[in-house]
């Protein structure tokens, strides 16, 4: 027996022990996520004990060395972890931005003292952590940010508005791309700072969307104090720090296109909305529509598990996230298109009514929104224009 | 052939309109609305005023008080309420109800109700989708002959401004299967009587629509509006004449957007330069105001032969709805990418646009509904 | 009786007297057409009957002034003239670069002494001219254009190479645009001169196409010897000219969505390819094509016909012409693309064989210069970016 | 599930298969043969330097004297022959005829007809198409059986390298009417029997095609391939397996013309610098660039599941062959559009891809039959 046979064998044993039932069930919304941090009411005594069982082994992030509190594990460890977990249905303990963003970049890029600081109550889901990139007059141009840091000794102090932060009002601590340097050209002096949510002021406002609320917000900044040593890596070198970050970011919305497993697929829900007639999609404009979505959508798919098993392959896989980003939203949002044709106006009851509670017409809106953030589909064709084609 | 040139008088008109419609009910006006829940859904107040200028006559005849401005001077105040989201019940009451009454009234009925219709004091609304999949080909209300007069029962969904409607315009089979030819009748029904039940609902545009049932709904002989068993080439004039309209309201919010995606990347800078100044999204622009082009030749051609009775309206009505449909949803999609961050917040108004462009395209078939219909009345 | 009636009549009965009964007739190719020239051989009496008789009366370049040959009919006169022809199907006498190109722009811009050896002789249909504008390095960037013409004091010595000539190998003249100042920048330095095609140095190279022949030639100058009162206009001041003939030029290409008169329409010959089954073209997916791509055709016959009834009433039509120019070649490239389709392999037959001896594909590979001819579709967007929407 | 990555000995072949045919079957090779109006179509010495290779052995069973490489090794000799439009019987023989005998010959049949095959001494042609829209259900050709053997009497068109093929591979109905799902049996007929009648035809690509007429032709028993009555479902994995090769060849044209392109567009000046720098060209060619990596994942799934024999091959195939007709077509026209006037010349190359893409999409059914299909077997 391998070694990793023996690590399968003990995670299956601990996880049938420890997962509580509750537990191992698909969520049925997002509000069944469990996010933690200061502000974070459990949902259910199951929830925090699977929480608290989980990050006691640092499960809550796997491969982080144990001694930030991580679980330490290799590639092929993960792997089986991620496998056993998957077997037994058992619900993700934690989401968080502090184990998919900033974590890592702490780790890749941070001192051994915010290491300490940081990373244990990461994986403890102690502390809820925001981004702070975006800016109401960037966009795009994330470089052309203004958000001024200005250093006064051992500290800063940091005055604009950060936009687009996701449950910034809900979060304890921010990361937040700052100008520490107005004479530097654009990515040049800016840094990547931390600082708690509660320091003085700090504000947020929630923005709606054209879909209805939404977990964005609006941060200002105003005459905060951050310390020096709340710096990720060098001042004035946080653009590299930012790009692995977006990279990051790009990936996790790229999936948008697959269809989450256990849902309906474009073809069942067009059938649902149509009906068949001889075995066909009993509208024949639609049909072709449909059908032209599902090939464009089963070649994506097919992609998706293409570059991953290159990647595995070990062979390069270029900028495929800026494609993959690129093809998966848009073909969102031709998703929720169809979907609003295919149910007519019963897809346009915006309450109560109709079968489906308004939830056609806000994710058909909020779909809009995919090309936009982590970079839009403009962002995405240039960067494939220039690094992988070279025009330019 | 088709007049495709505005006369002196109609430009006049749609001046007035545009004028009126930019002070009255300009975008602020339909978000008040909306952010207060309003239960009528519009304003009393500036339905009277449009009514002052005269829009609720302009398709009634000049004998029974009304303008008879035809449907080119119509198009052209539906054209610029689409440019504001002007919230009122011109499409239901001054296009469609007019339009029903004209075409299939009596003349007691027309005597009756098309002075108080262009004054503003009756309001109509049209039912006849029976399911979310616009098929007015399949009706399955019924209306069975009682001894006096008629007992009704079945649903109406999306029934336009339904709820405020004084009388209903209804169509329900008094003979034959769900899908046969002959056999449709179209009745005025007034909404208080026994066994109609009116429901409100709210859709994704902030607009009024209804879902109305009738359950053993008694209704007079008089209530019968053109011929027994023959209303369905009624229904559909009446629908083509919706979807011109339609089609005009559709171009009005598409150069709207448009033009506001112009201005916002003439001002939206990034990487130190004007947006505009990229040439991928300048040649996109382009693209979209040749659709656009094309799209004000085509509602202009459909109100056209709406008023002189050409033989290929059907035709001109169908096409108009099909590229406005088409264009809208190109110009609003590509309106709020082009606003990026900022398009996808309720405060923009970009997204009020988008939400109204779709429930405007459902509204009588969609682009796919109407490129089957053009191309079964081509032959083919 | 008006005068214009008047008019009429004496023309109906001209016409009626004059025109060969053979000349009554629909041309059944491109080979029917009377081009004129010192190389021309007609192809029967008949057509050189017409063509003579016309040109006696100006009539082949009707709205010239009779002091250079033409009509010297008014706008009026001139519309009755073309009723009047088509009401007995009068073929054109005269298929003329003449008439239609360089004969207005020296009407407008050439000198009297241009006016008067040049104009005669076109509208007796006895000189055949070509264009020299396009070089092989220049394309859409007509203004880079790199043929010199030094100035030898009562002449220039003119050396370069033009491509795109229609029929130079078959013309008698060209018009052609030429660098008469190296320092000048672009736009500025460049002339249109006049030379007759036997000049030595002079000669021409047919071009193959991939639809096969073509009327289009290369054209090599060698020292070719052009008088300086040969130049139209002022010398360096030929950009003017040749934006005006390239206005021109794309009015007429713009017109390629339209279906021929007479011809089948699209859905005609898909029923023709596909059949119908129950009313309805047979096959679904192609139905939906065809019946998108004839909304668009419609919606752009009447927007070519809206544009000229907005001419006529005097509103201005804009840059119009750049967006039909676009919208009418993308559409006839669409067309024959679903033509290809329709008829599946028997589409694709080279030779002989079929039922449509190679036309099919040779027309649908032709289509595909018809976006790159007359201004580029990149160009025609760019005019209406700048001109039309400002951006930029 | 489907491997998605090439092995190295796949990539191995696949660089080989490249340098011989860069070296070998170049563009310039094919202009010469279709200038010279080349009778066969092809270059027999070329083809046995193939042989020589072992192209045409690459899907034969090694107990029949083959590589046995599978379709994903097959695939990459046909990607690379569509980059230099290489002219061979590699379709009609190496991939079709192959693969008919070892999905339905007799042990005989396959151990008298692979070895010679594998040699490409002996040329096999598969006749299934009746007229000019693929249409594999409905066979019309039929085979009457009389005492000893049948008689074959009908017309097939398009029938590929049909002119020089020594065994024609025939569907034809020996039950049934056209549409019949069973009935259908296929023969391996010799086209010097009396009564058959082989016509080449010249197509828009230069490739060979030909029309097959059969006159009271008369066949022995043995000519049966597979099961009487029952030929259809061998049929349909044959075009699966047909259509999965020529997507394979049509990514490999693809790409050819997408990186021809893009080099244009780093040294076509155009206003003083490249066009490759105008953002509109280059959004242009990264959406492109996108496609053309959709296109790669489905063509590997596809041959890939062949080899496998996964119960969605069928879908796959289908997949495969509609995308592949759909990014070939916008790559071909792009390229021709972003090559300018010199793109229309015959003199570039980028013509002889764009003819040769449309007649690869056509062959055994376009983007559009197969976008049909694949929602068949989705069950809508």
């Amino acid at each position: 027996m391998t070694d990793l046979d023996t690590f399968r064998r003990e995670t299956r044993e601990w996880l049938e022990a420890n997962c509580p039932e509750s537990m191992r069930t698909p969520m049925q919304s997002d509000d069944d996520a469990c996010w933690g941090g200061r502000k974070w009411t459990f949902k259910s005594e199951d929830q925090r004990l699977w929480l608290e069982r989980m990050a006691e082994r640092g499960w809550t992030a796997p491969d982080w060395p144990t001694e930030y509190g991580g679980g330490g594990l290799n590639k092929d460890q993960h792997k089986i972890l991620r496998q056993e977990m998957a077997r037994i249905q058992a619900r993700s303990p934690l989401n968080s931005f502090g184990v998919w963003m900033i974590g890592p970049a702490i780790l890749k890029f941070g001192s051994e003292a915010l290491k300490r600081q940081h990373l244990p109550p990461i994986v403890r889901g102690e502390i809820r952590w925001c981004q702070g990139y975006s800016e109401p007059g960037a966009g795009s141009d994330l470089a052309g940010l203004q958000t001024k840091a200005e250093d006064k000794g051992d500290h800063f102090i940091v005055n604009g508005q950060k936009i687009w932060t996701s449950y910034a009002d809900k979060a304890d601590w921010m990361f937040c791309l700052v100008r520490t340097n107005p004479d530097a050209k654009k990515q040049a002096g800016i840094s990547l700072v931390l600082f708690d949510m509660e320091t003085p002021g700090v504000s947020t406002r929630p923005i709606t969307l054209i879909s209805g609320s939404s977990p964005f917000c609006e941060t200002f900044l105003d005459n905060v104090r951050v310390e020096k040593d709340q710096v990720v890596g060098e001042v004035d070198q946080g653009w590299t720090i930012a790009k692995y970050l977006l990279t990051h970011e790009r990936e996790m919305i790229g999936g948008f296109g697959r269809t989450a497993a256990g849902s309906k697929t474009l073809a069942e829900q067009a059938v649902d909305a149509v009906g068949l007639d001889n075995g066909r999609l009993a509208d024949d404009m639609l049909r072709a529509e449909v059908a032209q979505w599902d090939l464009d959508a089963r070649a994506f798919e097919l992609t998706a598990e293409r570059v991953s098993a290159q990647a595995k392959a070990g062979q390069g896989v270029g900028a495929a996230s800026a494609m993959l980003k690129y093809y998966g939203t848009e073909l969102n949002k031709r998703r929720q298109e169809l979907l609003m044709a295919l149910n007519g106006t019963d897809a346009l009851y915006w309450e109560g009514k109709g079968s489906f509670d308004g939830s056609l017409p806000r994710h058909w809106l909020r779909s809009k929104g995919n090309s936009i953030e982590g970079g839009t589909s403009e962002i995405q064709l240039n960067v494939i224009a220039k690094n992988i084609l070279e025009l330019g | 052939m088709a007049t495709l040139v505005l006369n002196e008088e109609q430009q006049m008109l749609k001046d007035a309109a545009r004028g009126f419609l930019q002070e009255r009910a300009p975008v602020t006006e339909f978000r008040r609305l909306r952010d207060a829940r309003d239960a009528t859904g519009f304003s009393r107040e500036v339905w009277a005023a449009m009514v002052e200028q005269g829009f609720a006559g302009t398709l009634i005849p000049e004998a029974h008080g009304g303008f008879a401005f035809g449907h080119v001077g119509m198009g052209q105040i539906m054209e610029e309420s689409g440019r504001t989201l002007a919230l009122s019940p011109l499409l239901s009451s001054a296009v469609l109800g007019v339009s029903a009454l004209t075409l299939a009234g009596s003349e007691a009925q027309q005597a009756e109700l098309l002075p108080a219709l262009g004054q503003g004091e009756l309001l109509l609304a049209l039912a006849v989708d029976e399911s979310g999949r616009h098929d007015p080909a399949c009706i399955r209300t019924r209306a069975e002959h009682n001894g006096s007069g008629y007992t009704l029962n079945g649903c109406k969904t999306f029934v336009l401004d339904g709820h405020v409607a004084d009388r209903l315009i209804v169509a329900a089979r008094t003979s034959g299967d769900a899908r046969a030819t002959d056999g449709v009748t179209l009745f005025l029904v007034n909404p208080g009587t026994a066994g109609v039940e009116v429901e409100r609902t709210i859709m994704v545009d902030s607009r009024n629509a209804a879902e109305v049932r009738f359950n053993d709904a008694e209704l007079p002989a008089e209530a019968v509006l053109g011929q027994v068993d023959d209303g369905l080439p009624v229904l559909q004039q009446l629908l083509d004449i919706g979807n011109a309209h339609l089609a005009a309201e559709l171009l009005g919010l598409t150069q709207e957007v448009f033009e506001r995606t112009v201005q916002y990347l003439k001002e939206r800078k990034q990487f130190g330069v004007a947006i505009g100044s990229f040439q991928a999204l300048q040649h996109r622009a382009a693209d979209l105001f040749s659709e656009i082009e094309l799209l004000k030749s085509t509602v202009i051609a459909a109100l056209s032969a709406l008023d002189e009775g050409d033989d290929d309206a059907d035709q001109l009505c169908s096409l108009a709805k099909a590229r406005a449909s088409k264009v809208a949803e190109l110009a609003t999609n590509e309106g709020v990418q082009l606003h990026g961050g900022m398009g996808m917040t309720d405060e923009f108004d970009v997204g009020l646009f988008l939400k109204r462009a779709r429930a405007a395209q459902q509204t009588f078939g969609d682009q796919r509904y109407h490129a089957q219909r053009f191309a079964r009345l081509r032959g083919y």
